[in-house]
């Protein structure tokens, strides 16, 4: 296929997809309009059940199945990555030299680290009460993390970062997302049926049955989940060399 | 004239995602996707969606051009690296 | 580990705890027990974090 | 619509606006400057739309920003330390003006929350929306010294 055929092939298919979102988008109800058919439904529900951020309500409790498919893909995403991005047999390790890192920026760097954990793990805590939650909180502190990489170098990260352990820390929180699920299967109705706790006093931190759990377990399931992933990055990008001659 | 910064919000958006396409270094792509990740955080602000607009600045801010750096200094060795060889 | 050492490391990190337990009073909105316990755990954790890293970048 | 949002609109569309300019155009130098200063100009808008919607709530996007935006531009300078090394960005005029908004825009919504709690949470962001990216800037020109890798 020569290159004009491949363009009018692109035009042709751009074209009536283009054709086809027009058509569609001028079937679309108007814009803040004041019908919302599902959202006043997910409130209602989020409401009868006293979680106060009708998105974690959505997320963890009323297609809280969802969310488990979502973070077996997050999962395996990095299960993937850290096969892919493995040492292999023709490479080998070189130490990272250290950085000469301002003293402004390295200050900067040790003193937001821990204020940056703190704010991840409020993220996580209030994720049914406001904007925010496991995802969220939990990329917000392995970002935290890796500050020690930016304000100083690479071997000053890998002191504080076994990897290892954010391995394992991975698999156990993606674990407990399941046998909550299952523990509202047997001491409730259904897998993930929001019906075994109490709802707790509306707008406090124990609110939601079992949304704060579930939303915990997220938030430690993303955290070591980037951690891990950026470890695989940054021993490629900083560690791991071609053996020469190959 | 009520919806002015949601206009506003949308013509960042449109902008920026306009100029990561025309960009063509990787390197000042990752930069013009910075600013397109926060363009895209107060859009969803606007149309009261919090929840994703914090998702998009914790992942856009410091994830993205985090992994997208990190790749571009790993090619760039082992070019560095072919070219010494040969 | 002296006791000297021990002492500086536990008046680190309770420095930070304090800190940071602030910090968490600063951000919730309505304060009660759970409230306070929750924010003094991850505080707590924050502050060893805070501690690991000073000692991975300038040494014990 | 009222006043708060109406700023918003300004500094979203004058600010961001502009500092999406220069991110997509010219040298390297300036594109960097420009990143920070997006995150410096669009903090102080969610603040404003914060007040402006009257959702308390919505501080904590501002909050994560003011900490990671930052922590983002960090990213840049310290990956590209080696191109910016022979020709560093000089832009303290535009980096305090920037940060000359953000605390007036701060204090602002401060007079406006009175005292308490929300204030306390408002001057925490000032503080770390101000700093961060004094230091990012910083960091730009000549945070980090040129190595091999590391």
């Amino acid at each position: 296929m020569n290159r004009r055929t491949r363009l009018w092939l692109v035009a042709a298919g751009g074209g009536g997809l283009a054709v086809l979102l027009v058509a569609a988008c001028l079937e679309l109800p108007a814009f803040g309009g004041a019908s919302h058919p599902y959202g006043d439904r997910a409130v209602r529900a989020s409401l009868s059940r006293h979680t106060a951020n009708t998105i974690a309500s959505v997320n963890f409790d009323q297609r809280a199945y969802d969310t488990l498919g979502e973070m077996t893909i997050l999962f395996a995403a990095v299960l993937g990555c850290v096969v892919l991005l493995r040492q292999t047999r023709d490479e080998h390790r070189a130490r990272p030299e250290p950085e000469e890192v301002a003293p402004p920026v390295r200050r900067y760097a040790l003193v937001v680290l821990p204020v940056a954990l703190l704010t991840g793990l409020y993220v996580i805590a209030h994720g049914q009460l406001s904007p925010g939650g496991g995802f969220q909180g939990g990329v917000v502190a392995a970002t935290a993390l890796h500050l020690l990489y930016l304000g100083a170098d690479y071997r000053a990260l890998e002191r504080i970062r076994p990897v290892g352990r954010y391995e394992v820390g991975d698999a156990v929180a993606a674990s407990a997302y399941v046998i909550t699920g299952l523990a509202c299967l047997i001491g409730g109705t259904a897998f993930l049926a929001n019906t075994v706790l109490p709802y707790g006093t509306f707008n406090t931190l124990s609110s939601g049955g079992t949304v704060p759990l579930l939303n915990a377990a997220i938030g430690m399931e993303v955290a070591c989940a980037v951690v891990v992933l950026l470890a695989r990055f940054l021993d490629q990008a900083v560690e791991i060399e071609e053996e020469s001659g190959k | 004239m009520a919806d002015a910064v949601i206009v506003v919000a949308l013509l960042l958006v449109a902008g920026s995602a306009t100029a990561a396409v025309a960009v063509r270094d990787p390197v000042r792509q990752a930069l013009v996707l910075a600013v397109l990740g926060v363009a895209l955080a107060v859009l969803f602000t606007v149309l009261q969606a919090p929840d994703v607009a914090l998702s998009q600045l914790a992942v856009g801010s410091v994830l993205t051009p985090l992994l997208l750096l990190l790749t571009v200094r790993k090619v760039k060795r082992r070019g560095q690296r072919k070219g010494r060889e040969q | 580990m002296s006791p000297r050492t021990a002492l500086l490391a536990l008046a680190e990190i309770l420095a930070w705890w304090a800190a940071l337990t602030v910090l968490w009073l600063v951000l919730i909105s309505t304060v009660d027990t759970l409230e306070l316990a929750v924010g003094a755990g991850a505080a707590g954790a924050a502050a060893v974090a805070a501690r690991a890293a000073r000692r991975a970048v300038s040494g014990p | 619509m009222n006043g708060w949002t109406l700023t918003a609109a300004l500094v979203l569309g004058g600010g961001v606006g502009a500092t999406l300019w220069g991110v997509a155009t010219g040298p390297l130098r300036r594109r960097v400057v420009a990143q920070n200063l997006s995150t410096a100009l669009a903090c102080p808008a969610l603040l404003l739309l914060s007040q402006g919607y009257d959702r308390p709530s919505y501080v904590d996007l501002a909050l994560v920003l003011a900490l990671l935006g930052p922590v983002g531009t960090l990213v840049f300078a310290r990956l590209l330390s080696g191109e910016l090394a022979g020709d560093p960005p000089r832009a303290q005029g535009v980096t305090w003006a920037a940060a000359g908004l953000g605390a007036a825009v701060v204090l602002a919504l401060c007079v406006a929350v009175g005292p308490g709690r929300a204030m306390a949470k408002l001057l925490v962001v000032g503080a770390l929306l101000v700093g961060g990216n004094l230091v990012a800037s910083r960091a730009l020109s000549g945070g980090f010294r040129e190595v091999s890798r590391g």
